[in-house]
């Protein structure tokens, strides 16, 4: 488990990153990813945030295949 | 055979024109089965915040999977009601205060249809789309927008 | 002071052009406590009868009791729903296939007092205007309109 | 009550009587204004129609006020 993933960020999370793209070792789990953001990233801790899998919202904690596209989404805001 | 629908483009840099819409409507006249359109359109509103007063929203998406949300929900729209059309266009980049931002537009036999249509649209459309709106201040702040 | 509304004509010769609703939409963008707008459209369709196939509509109306009836809903939604504007054209005369006979367009701060209000209005023109449709056929012949 | 009352009508009521303006001595109410106009236009008997006085909707029998503009509705179909 030990293969790169790509992360994408967007909008209020890709601003506290500071970037928008990042390549990451695949920590495992979308919950082992999140503790290991908010450390990386401290502003993200209290932030709401979701992940999708290959474009595919997550609700629940997930494992993360190899090479997956891993996106950061804050509250959708369109319209 | 049924008709098969492929993902289209919603997304549209800069602000919708009113002439886009009336193209739109245009495009319309040769379909003779539609007896009522419904639409909706967003446009960006002077709100005033703590920070300051916005004056334009800049709004991103993460595009690949709004398309594939997009048309995810076109398809189940479609086999909801009896649509005759269905178009939706959102804007990307700096809309201004008082510009069109979002435009909704749904074409049947009979209004009802139509009207639900596009209600049900515009709902799932600020509700399931990756897409961000970033509200620009006249005191050069920004703060990010939150759907209601 | 509360403002005062007085009777307009709702009545346009002739059908409802795409540019009339894009100028009429245009006309909006100063209004920058407007978040969205819901539109109804009406369009001929062309039905076929066992009489024959519609071809167009002929619109009359009793014009004087349309015009105070179409006050009186405008006052009842403006009471009902928080809307910034409501706009209602109808079309009199001969209106082909294709073409709009009636736009009818609601602004709010919110999307759901304008779409509410638009779907109710669209509802009430058709319920209690005095208005009258003579579907003319391919046949020469005509049929009364009857709404359902 | 023998004034003379104007009549306006419209839509398929207009048709079936061949005019849309009508000048008739004040027959007293609209009940008695129906069975005169369907003796006088027989095409009327059977089709269904309202009544509005000085342009306002009548739904139950009225007396007719001198001068009053009758008006004869079919079911409306406007939109």
């Amino acid at each position: 488990m030990s293969q790169t993933i790509q992360i994408k960020a967007f909008g209020m999370i890709a601003e506290k990153i500071g970037s928008s793209d990042l390549s990451l070792d695949n920590p495992g789990t979308l919950k082992e990813l999140r503790a290991q953001l908010e450390s990386q990233f401290p502003d993200l801790v209290g932030v709401k945030f979701s992940f999708a899998l290959n474009k595919k919202m997550q609700l629940a904690d997930s494992e993360i295949p190899a090479g997956a596209e891993v996106a950061l989404l804050p509250p959708f805001s369109g319209g | 055979m049924e008709k098969e629908r492929k993902p289209k483009n919603i997304f549209v840099q800069g602000p919708i024109s009113p002439e886009k819409i009336a193209q739109s409507i245009a495009n319309h006249s040769s379909k003779t089965d539609i007896g009522g359109h419904s639409i909706f359109l967003g446009q960006i509103r002077a709100d005033e915040k703590p920070e300051g007063n916005v004056i334009a929203i800049d709004y991103t998406a993460y595009e690949d999977m709004a398309l594939e949300k997009a048309f995810e929900i076109r398809e189940d729209i479609f086999e909801k009601y009896p649509l005759t059309c269905m178009h939706i266009y959102h804007s990307l980049g700096e809309i201004k205060v008082g510009e069109i931002c979002l435009f909704v537009f749904t074409s049947s036999k009979h209004r009802k249809a139509a009207m639900q249509a596009c209600d049900e649209l515009v709902e799932r459309i600020k509700a399931e789309l990756p897409v961000w709106g970033r509200e620009i201040l006249d005191t050069e702040g920004h703060v990010w927008k939150v759907n209601t």
